[in-house]
């Protein structure tokens, strides 16, 4: 498949997701500028995370008024496949793709650690490699990472199955009392570490699925979700247990 | 004539704000008991070059377009005399 | 300020800059004429201990600075090692003390920035960095701010720029408590025919500026002007420089992009004493001359005069030499990130600088007496008075409860769990960490070779401030141990140089003791110092701070295939216990953290014996041998062993014929190991072979830590050590 | 009686504010082309459960030692009409 991973200037997974893409998964793939309005035919957009503009004013504020982002929408809105991952996730709900704002994480720190999460749903085109209930662990690393929106706008997005990652503990279950701090680092509202857009083509998780692709980091359970959307089939190369 | 206003944002009430939280309880520690609440929230100074006919809808455009995040923050704009504060 | 203005040249504003008496002397001879004001501001500026090195390079001559892996050695902004299959590794370590202890956030965050910029000036894309931090105690005024400061600081930058950083070290000790020390190391990777260095050539080749403008920012106290200067001057002058990660982030992208092009020929960051030093030493450096016109530079505000212009640290900016006709490539490169490029001198033959503002030479130096040929003293040391009376042996009393000991140990700041600091930083962005923080070295992957980078950073100021000459080897031989433990052989170092005031005998001897123990371990372990740097004058109020020559050291993993861990991996593994013990409590952390006490001799560093164990370990290593592997260190074998448990949960069974006492002592040279049981017979025949003392002492498994000592048994819950260790830092700092 | 104060924190002129430079060009691309400098502070409302004589003197002591960082800051203290204002 034809990838394509946005550059903003400050953006600086570009490259790891890039890596991934290209070299585990042997995709084609491509930088596309920032400045740029052209998404070059590729049928995958993945918005990396960074800090696209420094992260000034609010995580992913400045990122959306680039031109390129106009050509994101028009993809979106096309039925074309978006990923956005950490900042990105932060530019989708920014552009308002994806439902939801982000505040600081709870501690007011930035959190970088492994979470895990539980897959809320796996008929996307980003999650079909992974089972329903799966539980996977994922290093986070953000400060404004704890999802917040209206309960009615919560509501709304549990009933349409919108929340495609929640934080859990390790065995899979929701975190509560004591455990809620632990696991669910940053305070996300109802725990949400990935939300996608009605029609299931835009996906924004803050957890970096790129981290952990790789048998050498001792953990892999990112990949299929590069896997899956490019077609590549994870379970085909024997990388999922 | 050049001309000044002052943006502030903040956290809309029903919003948990997790900061002002923190900062009153570092003001109780502190010593500042009285302290009963505290919100935190952001303060542009913009100055323009021209006061155009409109200045405060065009400050209430940035605003809705890029200083705060409507969903989950208020604003307000304030026009400060005239270019004449230095 | 208008040259009008500027305060009349003599002996005394001299030595308000900075300068002493004969150094006043020098330049007017050098000059045949009174140095201008603006001249007089450069002169302070390149003859101050920072950028000089005056006093402490008569004492660096002594360090060992080639190797088979050096390509670069100290004298550019960061040295260079080769780390095969055609990459290179550049990397350095600086000082960001008194800005910290100033503005902690601020001070921390411009030091990592200053740091990276050091290393991708050398056309390397940093890839890692190391943060060594020496705080107070805690409870001492200020010093959790000062924490919080340092480690948001630090973050917040390297998070921004997208560097990971992947390691450090963390201290507490009183003696820090009005002078904190933050030392940022950065290493960068690129391709063998990509090196640059900051050399200026070319005469007629165009000077170019580029990255942030130019403010009142850290024109600092030290060569700051006398009274006439007048309030009003002297508080628009803000002595904290604020960092900006984002222009940063654009500044390396554009740089490294250019760097790719043959149009530039030599690039060096603006650091310490801004444009001067920046300017003069890519000159020194090619024994060229240049021409500047302040006007061209471009400023964050009006009215700053030349002076000030010459000597601002303001942040995030680039000078670059570049290839006449070849600017506007350049400046097009610059624009695509959003950067501002302007031209503003040019290369000359005649070695002279000449400085021009408004239609006035405002400067007319000449740059190798001020950067080379600078002066260099030898100064008077004298071992300090007391010091018999501090080396003597210390009375050791016995722990009453082995258990309680070692969580007390693992409860303190010191001994404790350090992932508040590091969870705050980005330790997995760019996806080469194979080890993060916490264990004895981080390793990275080298993407697209079998092979790795390990990276570390250790010192023991106590054991310095005991015996500094033992002290410096033991920081070597400390980073060694911990670079064999995965399996990596040292291809260079680097230091930050951390002393009091060179000019009090007591600290030059320190000094000049430290670095003898250093190079003395250095060429028996076989490692160059490639880069490094020195910071002086950390004292408060005559009180100077422990001597602190924090080591920070790069190896090579031929391959990452069988890389050991630091904690037990396996139920039934047997453990075992490389090295030998002689009781050694001298400036330990059982007799200073539990009883107070900071006395005697240092454990003895017995070079030889390093050597051999860190030849065994990377064997064991490379064979595929070892599922665990830990050095000593400070707390001793029962700090190791608690480590090692910790970490993955899993308790261990073990007996050892010892004073249950020694299981605290700090003797060197010493690692523990845990392998799979049909290994055991062939460990003990490679120890053997590699002359290593080796002792079996049990097996891994259970929830508890058992250790059996001669009289009385060490018995702890895994969950309870796990629980005092994780708690120590947070509880503390009670944030 | 409450009392609700407004405190605004601001980088000091002389001082680089990176936020300020960073909004002023995202505020230029999208064409406002206007305006020609912004600086970015923060703003505090606090509220306090009693007067007391000195509340002005008792709020600059918690900028002095939490809200604003000296070195680099300049604050300045207001009062919202008597605990009226929500
Ligand atoms: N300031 C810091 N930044 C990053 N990592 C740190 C810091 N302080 C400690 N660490 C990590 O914690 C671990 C333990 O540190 P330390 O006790 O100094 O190790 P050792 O005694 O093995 O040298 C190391 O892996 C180190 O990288
Ligand atoms: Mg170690």
């Amino acid at each position: 498949m034809r990838c394509g991973v946005v550059v903003f200037p400050g953006s600086n997974c570009d490259h790891d997701v890039y890596h991934v893409l290209k070299h585990v998964l042997d995709q084609e793939v491509l930088f596309l500028w920032h400045g740029d309005a052209d998404l070059r035919d590729c049928q995958l957009v993945v918005l990396p995370g960074g800090f696209s503009y420094g992260d000034y004013l609010r995580a992913g504020a400045m990122a959306v008024h680039s031109p390129i982002l106009e050509e994101v929408r028009r993809h979106a809105e096309s039925g074309g496949q978006v990923l956005g991952i950490c900042n990105g996730f932060q530019i989708l709900l920014e552009t308002g793709l994806l439902d939801g704002a982000m505040r600081r994480n709870r501690s007011l720190r930035f959190e970088c650690r492994d979470v895990y999460l539980r897959v809320e749903r796996d008929d996307l085109p980003f999650t079909s490699d992974y089972d329903q209930g799966q539980v996977l662990r994922m290093p986070i690393a953000h400060a404004e990472g704890s999802y917040i929106g209206s309960e009615e706008m919560l509501d709304e997005l549990e009933e349409s199955s919108r929340v495609v990652f929640r934080y859990v503990t390790p065995d899979g279950a929701d975190a509560t009392g004591e455990d809620e701090e632990r696991w669910n680092v940053n305070g996300s509202a109802r725990a949400i570490a990935g939300v996608c857009n009605e029609a299931g083509n835009v996906l924004g998780m803050m957890p970096h699925p790129e981290r952990c692709a790789e048998q050498v980091f001792g953990n892999v359970d990112g990949l299929a979700v590069f896997a899956a959307v490019a077609g590549a089939g994870a379970r085909g190369l024997g990388v999922l247990s | 004539m050049a001309v000044k206003a002052r943006i502030t944002v903040y956290p809309r009430p029903e919003i948990l704000d997790p900061q002002g939280k923190a900062i009153t309880g570092a003001l109780g520690r502190l010593g500042f008991g009285q302290v009963t609440d505290v919100r935190a929230g952001k303060s542009f100074e913009i100055e323009l070059s021209k006061k155009g006919r409109n200045v405060e809808k065009v400050l209430a455009q940035m605003c809705e377009q890029l200083l705060a995040n409507t969903l989950i923050e208020d604003y307000s704009v304030e026009l400060l005399d005239g270019g004449a504060k230095k | 300020m208008s040259a009008a203005q500027e305060p009349a040249v003599n002996q005394r504003l001299a030595v308000t800059m900075g300068l002493n008496k004969e150094e006043y002397v020098r330049i007017r001879e050098l000059l045949g004429r009174k140095p201008t004001y603006t001249e007089l501001g450069i002169t302070a500026a390149l003859w101050s201990e920072h950028c000089s090195y005056k006093s402490s390079k008569v004492y660096l001559q002594e360090f060992p600075t080639q190797g088979e892996h050096v390509l670069q050695g100290p004298g550019e902004n960061a040295g260079i090692v080769d780390i095969g299959n055609g990459w290179v590794a550049a990397f350095k370590m600086e000082s960001h003390n008194h800005p910290s202890f100033i503005e902690p956030y601020q001070g921390a965050a411009t030091g990592v920035g200053g740091i990276l910029r050091d290393v991708f000036t050398m056309g390397a894309r940093p890839i890692a960095c190391l943060d060594s931090l020496r705080f107070g105690a805690i409870d001492a005024p200020r010093m959790k701010h000062l924490i919080d400061g340092v480690v948001r600081g630090i973050g917040d930058y390297g998070n921004c720029v997208g560097i990971p950083t992947v390691g450090g070290e963390t201290g507490f000790h009183s003696g820090y408590d009005n002078n904190i020390l933050v030392n940022a190391f950065a290493l960068g990777v690129a391709r063998r025919e990509r090196i640059f260095n900051a050399v200026a050539s070319g005469p007629g080749n165009p000077l170019l500026y580029a990255g942030s403008r130019t403010g009142r920012d850290g024109i600092h106290g030290a060569t700051m002007a006398s009274e006439s200067f007048g309030a009003e001057s002297e508080s628009k002058r803000p002595t904290v420089q604020v960092g900006d990660p984002f222009t940063e982030k654009v500044l390396l992208e554009a740089c490294l992009a250019v760097m790719r092009t043959d149009a530039v020929v030599a690039v060096q960051d603006m650091g310490a004493a801004g444009l001067t030093s920046s300017a003069f030493e890519m000159a020194d450096r090619g024994g060229t001359g240049l021409r500047l016109d302040l006007d061209r530079v471009p400023l964050r505000e009006k009215g700053l005069s030349p002076y000030e212009i010459m000597l601002s640290e303001s942040q995030e900016r680039m000078l670059l030499v570049a290839r006449r006709g070849r600017e506007e490539e350049v400046a097009r490169i610059f624009e695509r990130w959003g950067l501002e490029v302007s031209e503003i001198g040019e290369v000359t033959e005649d070695g002279m600088a000449r400085i021009k503002a408004g239609r006035k030479e405002v400067a007319n130096l000449p740059i190798a007496p001020l950067g080379k040929n600078a002066p260099m003293y030898r100064r008077p040391v004298e071992a300090p008075k007391d010091l018999s009376k501090r080396q003597a042996p210390p009375e050791v009393p016995q722990p009453d409860d082995l258990a309680g000991t070692l969580e007390g140990l693992l409860g303190t700041p010191e001994l404790g769990d350090k992932s508040w600091i590091w969870r705050q930083y980005d330790h997995t962005v760019r996806t080469n960490t194979v080890i993060g923080p916490g264990g004895d070295a981080a390793v990275l992957l080298l993407k697209g070779t079998p092979s790795g980078l390990a990276l570390t950073s250790d010192v023991n100021p106590v054991y310095c401030s005991l015996d500094p000459s033992s002290g410096g080897s033991q920081a070597v031989a400390e980073a060694v141990r911990n670079l064999a433990c995965v399996g990596a052989e040292p291809i260079g170092l680097t230091d930050c140089l951390n002393f009091g005031n060179p000019e009090d005998p007591t600290i030059s001897w320190q000094f000049r003791e430290c670095v003898h123990g250093m190079a003395a371990a250095c060429e028996a372990l076989d490692v160059p110092v490639i880069s490094g740097n020195v910071s002086f004058y950390n004292e408060t109020e005559g009180k100077s701070i422990p001597p602190t020559p924090t080591v920070a050291m790069v190896g090579l993993i031929p391959d990452l295939a069988s890389l050991p861990v630091a904690h037990f991996t396996n139920s039934g593994d047997r453990v075992l216990l490389l090295g030998e013990d002689y009781g050694e409590f001298g400036g330990s952390a059982y007799l200073r953290l539990l009883h107070g006490v900071e006395q005697g001799r240092p454990p003895k560093v017995d070079l030889r014996a390093e050597e051999r164990l860190a030849d065994l370990l990377r064997f064991l290593a490379f064979e595929g041998i070892l599922r665990t592997a830990h050095d000593l260190s400070e707390g001793g074998l029962a700090i190791a062993l608690a480590e090692a448990t910790i970490d993955g949960g899993l308790g261990a069974d073990l007996a050892v014929d010892i004073d249950p006492v020694r299981l605290f002592s700090e003797t060197q040279a010493r690692a523990i190991v845990a392998v799979a049981p049909h290994d055991v017979e062939r460990i003990m025949e490679e120890a053997t072979e590699f002359e290593v003392p080796i002792t079996e002492l049990g097996s891994v498994g259970g929830d508890r830590l058992k250790v059996r000592c001669d009289g009385a048994t060490l018995d702890a819950q895994v969950e309870d050590l796990y629980r005092s260790w994780s708690t120590a830092l947070p509880r503390a700092l009670d944030f």
